[in-house]
């Protein structure tokens, strides 16, 4: 019986699903972020990633931008939104520190804070490799999770 | 037929960044749009008053990735000005180059997104894999795909050679071709035809009154581009077409952008070919920055871009100003979306080439 | 023949059920991998909807506060029984011939309009207004769809009724056999603006691009589908893989059914199947962009509506 | 009806997509990744942290010496340090690897300290940095550099004025 | 791109109280002038006369110019008047607000300077140029200046969250309720990077 549940998470696992929030970004983690999901060269579909239009049907969160105080209680309200068993990545250094914008009065890095958050893709904006780097290890986190 | 209100936004999935519109809606018709900004408000001009002359070299690239060139290229510009550092040719040239590389990627990336709100997922990919070669180029020459990090104060901060410029001639070739492909089908593909002739239409005397700049304009047949009106960098030296057309519809602006992408790629082949010898920096050292004011103009990707610098005693700046080329458009969008269709808000948007970040700051 | 085959197994194990279930994953995949490779990408395992189920299948499912809980919940369950039962209900040429009990054509046709229904019904008990949206447009299209569906069934069930000596014949069965005897329909030249019409209406039944307008993901963010996760969203998912598979058999059935018996039969229906999904899906929405509503109805009520009717017309006074 | 071509074309030339994460990706030899500092080569000028505009340098005084830090989750990796660094000992290396667990997220920094030394000549304490050889004519060898190293900065001054070097 | 040489003589006219005009052309032969109001007042008529030579407003910049040093005063004698700008009635004393007006004259720039005393407010360019909408209500929420007879003169930007005219006030760091703090960061890399040195 084991064995069978065993096997069932694994072929669970190979169906992570992608949801992108942009926390006020400067657009450079995301569309670095779209051009992983979406083109041909990195697709992300092989390791049967799907972008997905609703944070209903997210497995993994990638969380681009330095959480403005605009838009940071939409970003609670949709990060809760997402049904367990999730896993966040922090998509560029704004997220994970605040980068260059930290110590503004209109920013509320780090993430962490309000969020928690499992994998860092550092870099600014990362490069799409990286990025799949970073899915890659939330894939692994995740499978634990679920 | 019910009357509703939707929200699109701010976290929407057909939008890049977020942004926020209530949209009372006739059926399927827009009625009224209401403009909420100030998602992506991170205070940016509070911070460039916070931190010296040369962080904010990189702190204004970081404004917005997809014109990040500009940015910095208008600041170093009105800096200059302000202490009357005499940029080299070389650096002039290189300057130039850096802007057009920018300006194809930033181009296609909009024109992808146009076909990827169409629903056209096939022509989106073939679109993004040509400026994914882009990508390449910049991460090559510049070091990142999207912070290139070209302008310094006083020059640029990257040199290219004889084994570089042979590796650009041949991206761009090939670029080059792929866009007449790309270009043909933006002409003749019933799809998109079908979802942007005549959309989201901005009249010439509208255009007029909102103030528009950039591609928006020239859509609407206006004939102003800084590089030719206000030249900087080597553009007074180079052969600058503009490309206007009259409809002012969301096909008009791709169009446009697609002819200015393939422009782009002419001009640096331009300043390749016309690319003096010298050095690429007035100094190698930080400069002093004497007290002053200037004002400084670009050519974004998305348009006029301007900024305006003050200095002090201090090695901070006292202000540092500056206006996105979307925050004009932004306006004209309220005319475009005047009894759309709901299906078109994406599009018609999208067909501005928003940039928030920018516009927010 | 086997005609013997009691009608809980048709509807759970097969030809519905477990097997069209199957069927309709594995050419799911097939479409996507397909597409990948028109796009120049890798693309998924073929096994990529199986493996997206199992998930689904572990994952909670989040229910909207302001949603009609009972409603929201059971939508899904219907649609995907629904669909489960339509499958028995299409006949495979030379292997399985359904229970005249479980009904014929018309049931089959109300059977295909139940996941509209239920799309429009979870859209509204979602209380979301993409959600809203999403049921308008997609009542919008089921009118264009519907309309032009029942003159090409008619058609084609007033030329089998012809041939046979009655005046119209409903029964899937008999149009297969029928055919088996005299031709496939879909060398008829009296039924090819009935097929062209048919072909118009599958890729809207399925919602594909250009036709996924009610579930337009950049537009209304998946309408109907957008607060749904988990178990109930699989459901969804099995309701669309055995909508594929049945809606892709009726096409079969009423234009080409031609196929050996046994298991080389079963075999040749695979093979039609996976050619009609690669073909008239994968290679149609890839190659297009959406349409808009009003654009889509008028379209449905200029051509595919005038061309099923002039097959009608011709085959009533043939 | 273009795009059939286009498809056609797809199909013949296969996928383009790359193999990595299962394969080494491409790197571009100009690629600015992770931050290099050669403790060696820092003679403590400070304008790296200037110039930083996330806020990723800094620089203090322990009782050992002078402490480096730099911090990767806070690099914005403009280059801005290298392009000023008059002795290029901060660098960027290609390495783009830097994804990691959140909870590693404070161990992404570098941490030296250039040790104070006694000045050979006058005695006073003074930091163990690199004498500033640019422009030298000609140039130091090692060891010369290793002597300099030992000097406070108006000896090394006086030092490089007896040799008959600009710099 | 050539401006007209009459542009100081007609902006003089138009302002009745009186301008402080420079002008000077790059390398390139862009020109770039500075109008400096005696009086915020006849920014309308000004503006109106540049809307009449089809200028498009750029954009506007306000911020507070920082006071002269104040001059030595020898014992005895009376201290000198607070320096005003341009003579005016506004005074520079590092409170009032510069407010610049950008305008494009075709691909030359001509800016238009009015003074504000703190407190105080300027009249609205909206009836004039569509586009002034925006900058002006940005104005106001990153300055304590107010605009007259502002269509719209809502929040643009700034969450209500947070407190207005930003760039005014001696903000105390977000960071207080924030630990984003540069200071608190090296604190925490210190902590988990191992030895105290």
């Amino acid at each position: 019986m084991k064995t069978l549940t065993e096997t069932m998470r694994g072929l669970a696992a190979r169906s992570p699903w992608i949801y992108r929030i942009n926390a006020g970004s400067c657009n450079g983690c995301d569309v670095e972020c779209a051009t992983t999901a979406c083109i041909p060269r990195y697709d992300v579909e092989r390791l049967g990633c799907q972008y997905c239009g609703s944070p209903r049907h997210a497995d993994i969160v990638l969380i681009t931008g330095p959480l403005t105080a605009r838009i940071k209680d939409d970003v609670l309200r949709v990060y809760a939104e997402i049904p367990d068993p999730k896993v966040t990545v922090a998509v560029g250094i704004c997220p994970i520190s605040g980068g260059v914008f930290r110590e503004s009065y209109a920013v509320h890095a780090p993430m962490d804070q309000y969020i928690p958050i499992d994998v860092n893709v550092p870099g600014c904006p990362p490069r799409p490799q990286a990025i799949i780097e970073g899915v890659a290890l939330a894939i692994d986190i995740w499978r634990e999770r679920l | 037929m019910s009357n509703f209100t939707i929200p699109v936004g701010p976290l929407h999935v057909a939008l890049e960044e977020p942004m926020y519109f209530r949209v009372d809606v006739h059926g399927e018709t827009v009625a009224n749009v209401d403009i909420h900004a100030g998602h992506v408000h991170r205070g940016i001009e509070y911070l460039a008053t916070k931190r010296n002359i040369f962080q904010n070299v990189v702190l204004t690239e970081r404004i917005c990735s997809l014109c990040s060139n500009s940015h910095p290229q208008a600041y170093s510009m009105a800096i200059e000005k302000i202490a009357g550092i005499v940029v080299p040719e070389r650096a002039e040239y290189l300057r130039a180059i850096a802007d057009e590389v920018k300006r194809v990627a930033s181009h296609l990336f909009n024109v992808a997104i146009l076909a990827h709100l169409v629903g056209f997922e096939s022509l989106f990919m073939h679109v993004m894999e040509i400026r994914e070669r882009m990508q390449d180029v910049k991460e090559s020459l510049f070091g990142n795909r999207m912070d290139i990090g070209a302008n310094t104060i006083g020059g640029v901060r990257y040199d290219i050679d004889a084994e570089r410029i042979g590796y650009l001639e041949q991206q761009l070739a090939w670029i080059e071709n792929a866009l007449i492909e790309v270009v043909a089908l933006y002409r003749s593909n019933g799809s998109i035809l079908g979802r942007t002739r005549g959309i989201g239409v901005l009249s010439h005397a509208d255009a007029l009154e909102c103030g528009t700049v950039g591609p928006v304009a020239r859509a609407s047949g206006i004939r102003y581009d800084v590089r030719v009106k206000a030249p900087y960098a080597a553009y007074d030296r180079l052969e600058v077409p503009v490309h206007t057309l009259p409809d002012g519809d969301v096909w008009s602006r791709a169009m446009v952008r697609l002819a200015e992408a393939q422009t782009a790629i002419d001009l640096i082949r331009q300043c390749v070919r016309d690319l003096p010898d010298g050095p690429t920096t007035a100094t190698t050292e930080r400069p002093s920055i004497p007290a002053g004011e200037a004002i400084a103009k670009c050519e974004a990707p998305r348009g006029e871009l301007i900024y305006y610098v003050r200095v002090g005693e201090s090695p901070k700046p006292e202000r540092v100003k500056w206006r996105v080329p979307s925050f004009m458009n932004w306006d004209a969008l309220r005319i475009m979306l005047r009894q759309a269709k709901i299906a078109d808000i994406a599009i018609i948007v999208n067909s501005i080439d928003p940039c928030i970040s920018c516009t927010e700051r | 023949m086997l005609a013997n085959y009691s009608a809980l197994f048709a509807v759970l194990a097969f030809p519905g059920g477990l097997f069209a279930l199957a069927i309709g994953l594995a050419l799911k995949g097939a479409d996507r991998r397909l597409a990948a490779r028109l796009q120049r990408r890798v693309g998924p395992p073929l096994a990529q909807p199986f493996f997206d189920l199992v998930k689904l299948a572990r994952k909670r499912t989040m229910v909207p506060d302001i949603a009609a809980k009972p409603v929201f919940l059971g939508a899904p369950l219907i649609g995907a029984a629904s669909m489960l039962l339509a499958a028995a209900l299409v006949p495979i040429a030379g292997v399985y011939t359904p229970d005249p009990a479980l009904g014929d054509l018309l049931v089959l046709l109300y059977l295909l309009t139940v996941p509209a229904v239920v799309l429009m019904v979870s859209g509204s008990a979602s209380g979301s207004p993409f959600g809203a949206i999403g049921f308008s447009r997609e009542m919008a299209l089921m009118l264009a769809y519907e309309g032009p569906l029942v003159l090409v069934v008619a058609a084609v069930a007033m030329r089998t009724g012809a041939g046979m000596g009655a005046r119209v014949s409903f029964s899937l069965s008999e149009i297969v056999a029928y055919q088996q005897a005299h031709g496939a329909f879909l060398f008829d030249p009296m039924l090819w603006p009935a097929l062209l019409a048919f072909l118009a209406f599958y890729p809207a039944n399925l919602g594909i691009v250009p036709f996924d307008i009610p579930e337009a993901e950049t537009e209304v963010l998946e309408g109907p589908l957008l607060e749904y996760s988990g178990p109930a969203l699989g459901l969804f998912k099995v309701m669309s893989a055995l909508k594929a598979v049945v809606v892709l058999s009726l096409g079969i059935a009423l234009f080409f059914p031609m196929a050996p018996a046994g298991l080389a039969g079963l075999a040749v229906q695979l093979a039609k199947l996976l050619l009609l999904m690669l073909l008239g899906v994968t290679v149609l929405r890839v190659s297009c962009g959406r349409m808009r509503i009003d654009q889509a109805f008028r379209f449905f009520l200029k051509w595919p509506l005038a061309l099923s009717l002039l097959s009608l017309v011709i085959v009533s006074f043939a | 009806m273009k795009f059939f071509k286009i498809f056609a074309r797809n199909l013949i030339q296969g996928p383009s997509t790359i193999a990595f994460p299962f394969a080494p990706a491409w790197t571009p030899e100009r690629l600015r990744g992770r931050i290099v500092f050669d403790l060696a080569g820092c003679t403590g000028c400070r304008a790296c942290e200037q110039v930083c505009a996330g806020g990723a340098i800094r620089f203090d005084k322990t009782p050992q010496g002078l402490r480096f830090m730099m911090w990767h989750n806070t690099c914005v990796f403009c280059g801005l340090c290298t392009f000023y660094c008059p002795t290029k000992a901060i660098t960027q290396s290609d390495d783009w690897h830097m994804a990691h667990a959140a909870a590693h997220k404070f161990e992404m920094a570098i941490r030296e300290v250039i040790p104070y030394t006694t000045c050979s000549v006058c005695g006073l304490k003074t930091l163990a940095s690199a004498p500033n050889p640019v422009g030298v004519v000609p140039p130091f060898s090692a060891e010369e550099i290793e002597q300099h190293r030992q000097l406070c900065a108006g000896c090394r001054k006086k030092a490089m004025a007896e040799r008959g070097a600009t710099s | 791109m050539i401006m007209p040489a009459s542009l100081e003589m007609r902006l003089a006219e138009a302002a009745a109280s009186g301008i402080r005009y420079t002008s000077e052309t790059d390398a390139k032969g862009i020109a770039c002038a500075w109008c400096t109001l005696a009086r915020a007042e006849d920014l309308l008529p000004a503006a109106a006369l540049l809307k009449a030579m089809d200028a498009r407003l750029s954009t506007i910049t306000v911020f507070q110019p920082k006071a002269p040093p104040a001059a030595a005063v020898a014992e005895g004698e009376e201290a000198p008047p607070a320096p005003t700008f341009l003579g005016g009635d506004v005074a520079n004393d590092g409170s009032s607000y510069e407010i610049d007006y950008h305008f494009d004259l075709d691909g030359d720039t001509v800016t238009l300077v009015a003074h504000v005393p703190a407190g105080g407010a300027v009249d609205s360019l909206t009836p004039l140029f569509r586009g002034a909408d925006w900058p002006e209500r940005e104005m106001m929420e990153i300055y304590a200046v107010g605009v007259k007879d502002h269509p719209d003169p809502r929040r643009l930007f700034l969450d209500p969250g947070i407190e207005g005219a930003v760039l005014e006030r001696l903000i105390p760091l977000s960071t207080l309720i924030n630990s984003a703090t540069t200071k608190g960061l090296w604190e925490k890399i210190m902590a988990q990077t191992g030895s105290p040195t």
